[in-house]
């Protein structure tokens, strides 16, 4: 039995994006690659656009979604996750040439940029929206990089790993972390998990188990090793 | 075809347009190789009556027997009749070929491909060979140098030659003219004529509607006179043109001349 | 210096991995198949829609009315979006009916369907003129040699209806390439994302869009030379000035 | 020949109606289509987005007309010199019309928002010109590029109707002593405009139907408020419907704008 | 406009198109008040001697004189003539009413609408009185009750009569008429020249290219009958029609008759 696996098709280094050999490369993608190895799943990657990607997985075009997913209450309400497999920081950057932090009072007046329907998005429009110029809303997070490079919008909030790669690319360098956000935890989730229809506990038992059993016998930290010198689990 | 028996018979046909009773019993007997002219005023039902009975217009009542063979008809639950079998009508008509006043040559076939389109794709005739007797009946009406032209680069006349040659292709049982001759310039007429001149000379069975008197008394053994739907007048052509009793057709035939 | 630059601008492009033009190439040919695709499944549409709205009783024509009313109205990104989600899922759900036990739809499949529904529409209308654009003694005259109504259809009527239809169908190629890449919002693989992938992942923005430009005009460049061709060949028939 | 044969004159069959027993019974059922769909499908999110959807009609409304009147204006010259001449410019307007129908609107959207607006940040100069705070917008660039999509295809149209103007009625308006200018304001363009009406119409429904891409960069119209709304709320099909029969009112009500202002003045046989 | 001086005068004009010369030197005057037909086989160049007047055409030769003003020519550098003074050129233009053969109205206007574009947006006429003007013109051609039709739903004769209208609304120094009458049915043709004839009973000064001979005699008061580019012969129509000399014309009034 075929298992597709969803994740949005957009570069979201480090986690996801093409190469120019037209294959998807990143840390979840190796993530995936070990997952379904252990829980011997015949797995086939397939891309959709991240708006439709909750859609894509009731309408069945995807079986699962591994596609940097935080879990949240309101998915919850729609879809069911896994347990957890990384979990990091969300964090608000902006240009170097500017001085504010990532409260409500420092992004007051500024445009920031977001991807929409992540927790980002909620987070930003439930802290930042009342006091900001605008929350502009992205189909992908690399467009929303674009433009705060771009100067388009004066800052970007986003998942920490996401934005340290653009942070360390030629065109992030205009720009630096202004900070973490205050956490909260109904909106910023609980890590990020595999996403999965409802009702399909067999198959989220065995992710759950796969996920404990990489952990456990240490490929997981094998090709995190590649990626990152820290602890991308998380507590 | 051994002996001379009823080509086309027709009984008491009726057929009404809505409100507009066009043909109110007409009854009509062909044998092999009558000329049968068809004459009548504008609206009189002429052309209304050669599509009855090929089913062209179904008729609202009344019986069409071809070569001994009754068309079966059933009610439409309208008052009108419906063909009861399909495979019947395709057959008879493949055998009643019809030469319409505006040719209707299939535009997108050359004239030969426009000749052996029914012999191959309704009468299963193997293709050399209704090629090869395309071919003699496209010489025959002298069109032979006109094989692979599109009709649309044909002259009226020669457009109703090669309609012609499709007609006779089918080798009909009969052949129902509906004014050959209407729309095409007088030099023209002449030519189509001949044609149906030698038809005729060749003991074909025709039903020929048509307004060319002249060629009306030529050609045909047999002249009907239909008028408001019915027939006022028929008989042999000496007779129908020579002396005409009815004072419609005396009308008529002054009108002409 | 800038030489140098450029080059290493444009070796971007290049067919081999570091540069993007071989994906690029592979995602132009996924738009190709979709085009082809989603036109092909467009006529067979728009064949059976104009015949039924011709031909067909009272019911059919009437759907066939909201049919084409409805694709037409809606824009071609939101009817994606419908069908793409929606359309699909009755689909396999009516494959199963039938019988098929559940069918995959993959991603192309799903697309073909999109764009030949959409298609569909206006290829009935298109069709439905150039049929009635078909002289009424044409048909009889086929009637009246005994045709079945099948043959009719298939002998006369459709290749005589075809130089009418032409023009309606060239038109609808056109759109039916361009509309491909509105399935780039869905997050198909196919030229218009690939190339977004490509400049997003390299930031060089232009260069590729501007590659893909060309790349989409080329093709309706050769497109509507061998359309010219195609009309003059299907239109030898019909008039004498031609 | 015979007398005229006076019979009643056949009466085609009636226009049908819209109460024929099979559409009541095709609008009975979907009457319970409908009702089933606003009854089993979730609609409790439609208050809290009233205020943002009709902002968002009105965002697309906009564009929609902005695009449409600037880009016909400028689709007229691109019309005429294809007819008059000078080559260059007729050479140059073809160009530009064939390679913006040679390509895909989305592509040219991300063209000039991601290409040109990206380009546009790497000078200060720009950066630091009044022009800046529009440039950093989006909705010039979905401005820019629908209204040049709209001027390419409506210069084809224009080029056809300016062409197709009879000759004679430019000449009378010559004979009468007007002079080129007043020709072409008086006669030429209000005649082309007349012809191509009908076709015009045809393309403003195609150009509403391309607005929601402008959604693709950050412009919110109605179709990004209803994605907006299909994120929030992660129902796939209600809020597509809903948009769908959004897009459905706008058409039916933009052909009724157009079949007015075509029947200000009457064609024959149309 | 005191005395009848010369409304149009023209000089030896020659035109030609490409290799064809179709004017060879045609010289006439036309007083006020005076009624000119031109007559002359199809292709003798009637048409084009009435453009080149209003400069429809460019003459490559020759002189125009409207009212006693010169219309000013300057050579084009290729063999012919422009006009030196374009506005000079729409001033005539907008005294000289040309009625077309195919009417050429402004479909997208009414028929009031047309009467009144040219005095409005030329002449500089006040919107009131040049509305009062049309509708009493457009009562004289019995068009009145048609003001608010659209051209495309007048029948032939209808339009022609809007044309005339539009053309008198300007008050023009002279009309010229190319056929006004070919393109109508004989009910329509009489239906024009009655008002044509009621002009020239007024007296305007009017150039007429015509088929119809019969009209020609009784309305003008000089005939011109072109031939090959050049005036064969002129005269009063009494002896044009009655006692041709030349042996063209003698031929030309024969077959018409
Ligand atoms: N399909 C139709 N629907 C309604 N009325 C029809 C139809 N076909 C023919 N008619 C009417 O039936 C009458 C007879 O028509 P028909 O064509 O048979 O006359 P005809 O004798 O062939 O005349 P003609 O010599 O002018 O061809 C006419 O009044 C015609 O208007
Ligand atoms: N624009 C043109 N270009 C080339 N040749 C022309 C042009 N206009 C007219 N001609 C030629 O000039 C000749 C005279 O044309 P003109 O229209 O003046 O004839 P006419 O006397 O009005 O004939 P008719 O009675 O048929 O209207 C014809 O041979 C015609 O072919
Ligand atoms: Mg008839
Ligand atoms: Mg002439």
């Amino acid at each position: 039995e075929q298992v597709k696996v969803g994740f949005a098709a957009e570069p979201y280094p480090p986690f996801t994006s093409p190469d120019a050999n037209g294959n998807w490369v990143g840390w979840e993608v190796d993530f995936q690659k070990a997952l379904c190895a252990e829980a011997k799943l015949d797995c086939v990657i397939t891309p959709v656009a991240w708006d439709g990607i909750i859609p894509a997985l009731t309408s069945k075009k995807i079986d699962m979604i591994i596609g940097s997913m935080s879990i949240t209450e309101e998915r919850l309400k729609t879809i069911d996750f896994s347990d957890k497999y990384y979990n990091t920081p969300t964090v608000v950057i902006g240009p170097k040439d500017q001085k504010f932090d990532a409260t409500p009072e420092g992004l007051k007046g500024k445009i920031i940029g977001v991807q929409v329907s992540t927790i980002h998005q909620a987070y930003a429009t439930k802290y930042f929206g009342p006091t900001a110029a605008e929350i502009k809303e992205y189909q992908t997070q690399d467009e929303a990089n674009q433009d705060l490079a771009a100067g388009r919008v004066d800052a970007v909030q986003a998942d920490s790993v996401a934005l340290d790669a653009f942070l360390k690319s030629e065109a992030g360098a205009c720009c630096e972390v202004k900070g973490t956000v205050v956490d909260d935890p109904s909106i910023l989730g609980l890590g990020v998990g595999v996403g999965l229809r409802k009702g399909e506990t067999e198959l989220k038992e065995k992710i759950n188990a796969a996920i404990k059993a990489i952990r456990a016998n240490g490929t997981y930290d094998t090709f995190s090793k590649k990626y990152f010198d820290f602890d991308i689990y998380g507590k | 075809m051994t002996e001379p028996g009823l080509a086309i018979q027709v009984t008491d046909l009726h057929k009404r347009f809505g409100p507009l009773e066009v043909l109110k019993g007409v009854s009509l007997e062909a044998k092999q190789g009558d000329v049968i002219a068809i004459i009548g005023g504008s609206g009189s039902g002429k052309s209304t009556f050669l599509r009855c009975i090929n089913l062209l217009e179904l008729p609202t009542a009344g019986r069409v027997t071809v070569h001994g063979e009754t068309i079966e008809m059933k009610p439409d639950g309208q008052g009108g009749l419906m063909p009861a079998n399909r495979k019947q009508v395709q057959r008879i008509r493949s055998r009643l070929a019809m030469v319409f006043q505006s040719f209707n040559l299939w535009q997108h076939m050359t004239v030969l491909q426009n000749v052996i389109e029914v012999p191959i794709h309704v009468l299963g005739v193997p293709r050399d060979q209704a090629i090869a007797t395309a071919e003699a009946l496209l010489k025959r009406v002298g069109l032979f140098e006109k094989r692979d032209a599109y009709p649309a680069f044909l002259s009226g006349g020669q457009q109703q030659r090669a309609a012609i040659a499709r007609a006779l292709a089918v080798q009909p049982l009969a052949m129902l003219f509906d004014e050959p001759t209407s729309a095409l310039d007088p030099e023209l007429v002449g030519e189509v004529l001949t044609v149906i001149g030698d038809l005729a000379r060749e003991k074909r069975t025709m039903l020929l509607v048509t307004h060319e008197m002249k060629f009306a008394r030529e050609v045909s053994n047999h002249v009907v006179f239909l008028h408001n739907g019915m027939i006022e007048e028929q008989g042999p052509p000496d007779q129908i043109f020579g002396a005409p009793k009815s004072e419609r057709l005396k009308k008529f035939i002054s009108s002409i001349h | 210096m800038v030489a140098a630059a450029t080059q290493s601008y444009l070796s971007l492009l290049a067919l081999e991995p570091p540069g993007w033009g071989g994906v690029m190439l592979v995602g132009f040919i996924q738009s190709l198949k979709l085009a082809f695709g989603g036109y092909g499944l467009g006529l067979l549409i728009g064949i059976g829609g104009a015949c039924g709205k011709l031909y067909g009783g009272p019911v059919l024509r009437d759907l066939m009315e909201v049919y084409t009313t409805l694709i037409r109205a809606i824009p071609e990104l939101v009817l994606m979006l419908l069908l793409y989600y929606a359309g699909t899922d009755a689909l396999s759900q009516l494959l199963a009916l039938a019988g098929y036990g559940s069918v995959d739809i993959n991603a192309l499949t799903a697309g073909i369907f999109v764009i030949g529904v959409v298609q569909g529409a206006y290829a009935t209308e298109v069709f439905r003129g150039a049929i009635k654009a078909v002289p009424i003694g044409q048909i009889e005259a086929a009637r009246a040699y005994g045709m079945s109504s099948f043959q009719v259809l298939r002998r006369v009527t459709l290749p005589a209806m075809l130089p009418h239809a032409l023009p309606g169908l060239a038109n609808l190629w056109m759109v039916a390439t361009k509309d491909t890449a509105l399935l780039a919002v869905i997050g198909f693989s196919e030229l218009t994302l690939v190339t977004r992938q490509a400049a997003g992942s390299t930031k060089a923005y232009m260069l590729f869009f501007l590659a893909a430009g060309a790349i989409y005009l080329a093709w309706t460049l050769v497109s509507s030379l061998v359309i010219r061709l195609i009309e003059k060949r299907a239109r030898r028939g019909l008039t004498r000035t031609a | 020949m015979s007398e005229p044969t006076t019979l009643p004159a056949y009466t085609a069959p009636r226009p049908r109606s819209l109460f024929e027993p099979h559409r009541i019974v095709l609008m009975a059922i979907f009457a319970v289509l409908v009702f089933c769909v606003v009854w089993f499908m979730r609609w409790d999110w439609l208050p809290n987005y009233g205020t943002r959807l009709a902002y968002g009609v009105g965002e697309t409304l906009i564009m929609l007309f902005s695009t449409a009147i600037v880009g016909f204006m400028l689709a007229v010259p691109i019309g005429l010199v294809q007819v008059t001449g000078p080559r260059p410019l007729s050479w140059l307007a073809l160009t530009f019309c064939t390679i913006i129908r040679g390509t895909p609107l989305l592509l040219q959207l991300w063209m000039l928002y991601y290409g040109l607006g990206s380009l546009f940040a790497q000078y200060p100069e720009i950066r630091q010109s009044f022009l800046w705070p529009y440039l950093r917008q989006a909705w010039p660039y979905g401005f820019t590029a629908l209204m040049i999509s709209f001027a390419a295809y409506e210069g084809e149209v224009m080029r056809g109707a300016f062409a197709g103007v009879p000759r004679g009625e430019l000449e009378a308006a010559e004979a009468f002593g007007m002079s080129r200018f007043k020709l072409f304001w008086r006669i030429w363009l209000p005649r082309a405009i007349h012809r191509a009406l009908p076709t015009l119409n045809g393309e403003t429904v195609l150009q509403l139907k391309a607005t929601p891409l402008i959604a693709t960069i950050t412009v919110v119209d109605v179709y990004g408020v209803i994605s907006r709304v299909r994120q929030d709320t992660f129902l796939t099909y209600e809020p597509l419907l809903l948009l769908a029969l959004i897009y459905l009112c706008l058409t039916g009500l933009l052909i009724w704008g157009f079949r007015l202002l075509e029947n200000r003045i009457p064609t024959r046989g149309a």
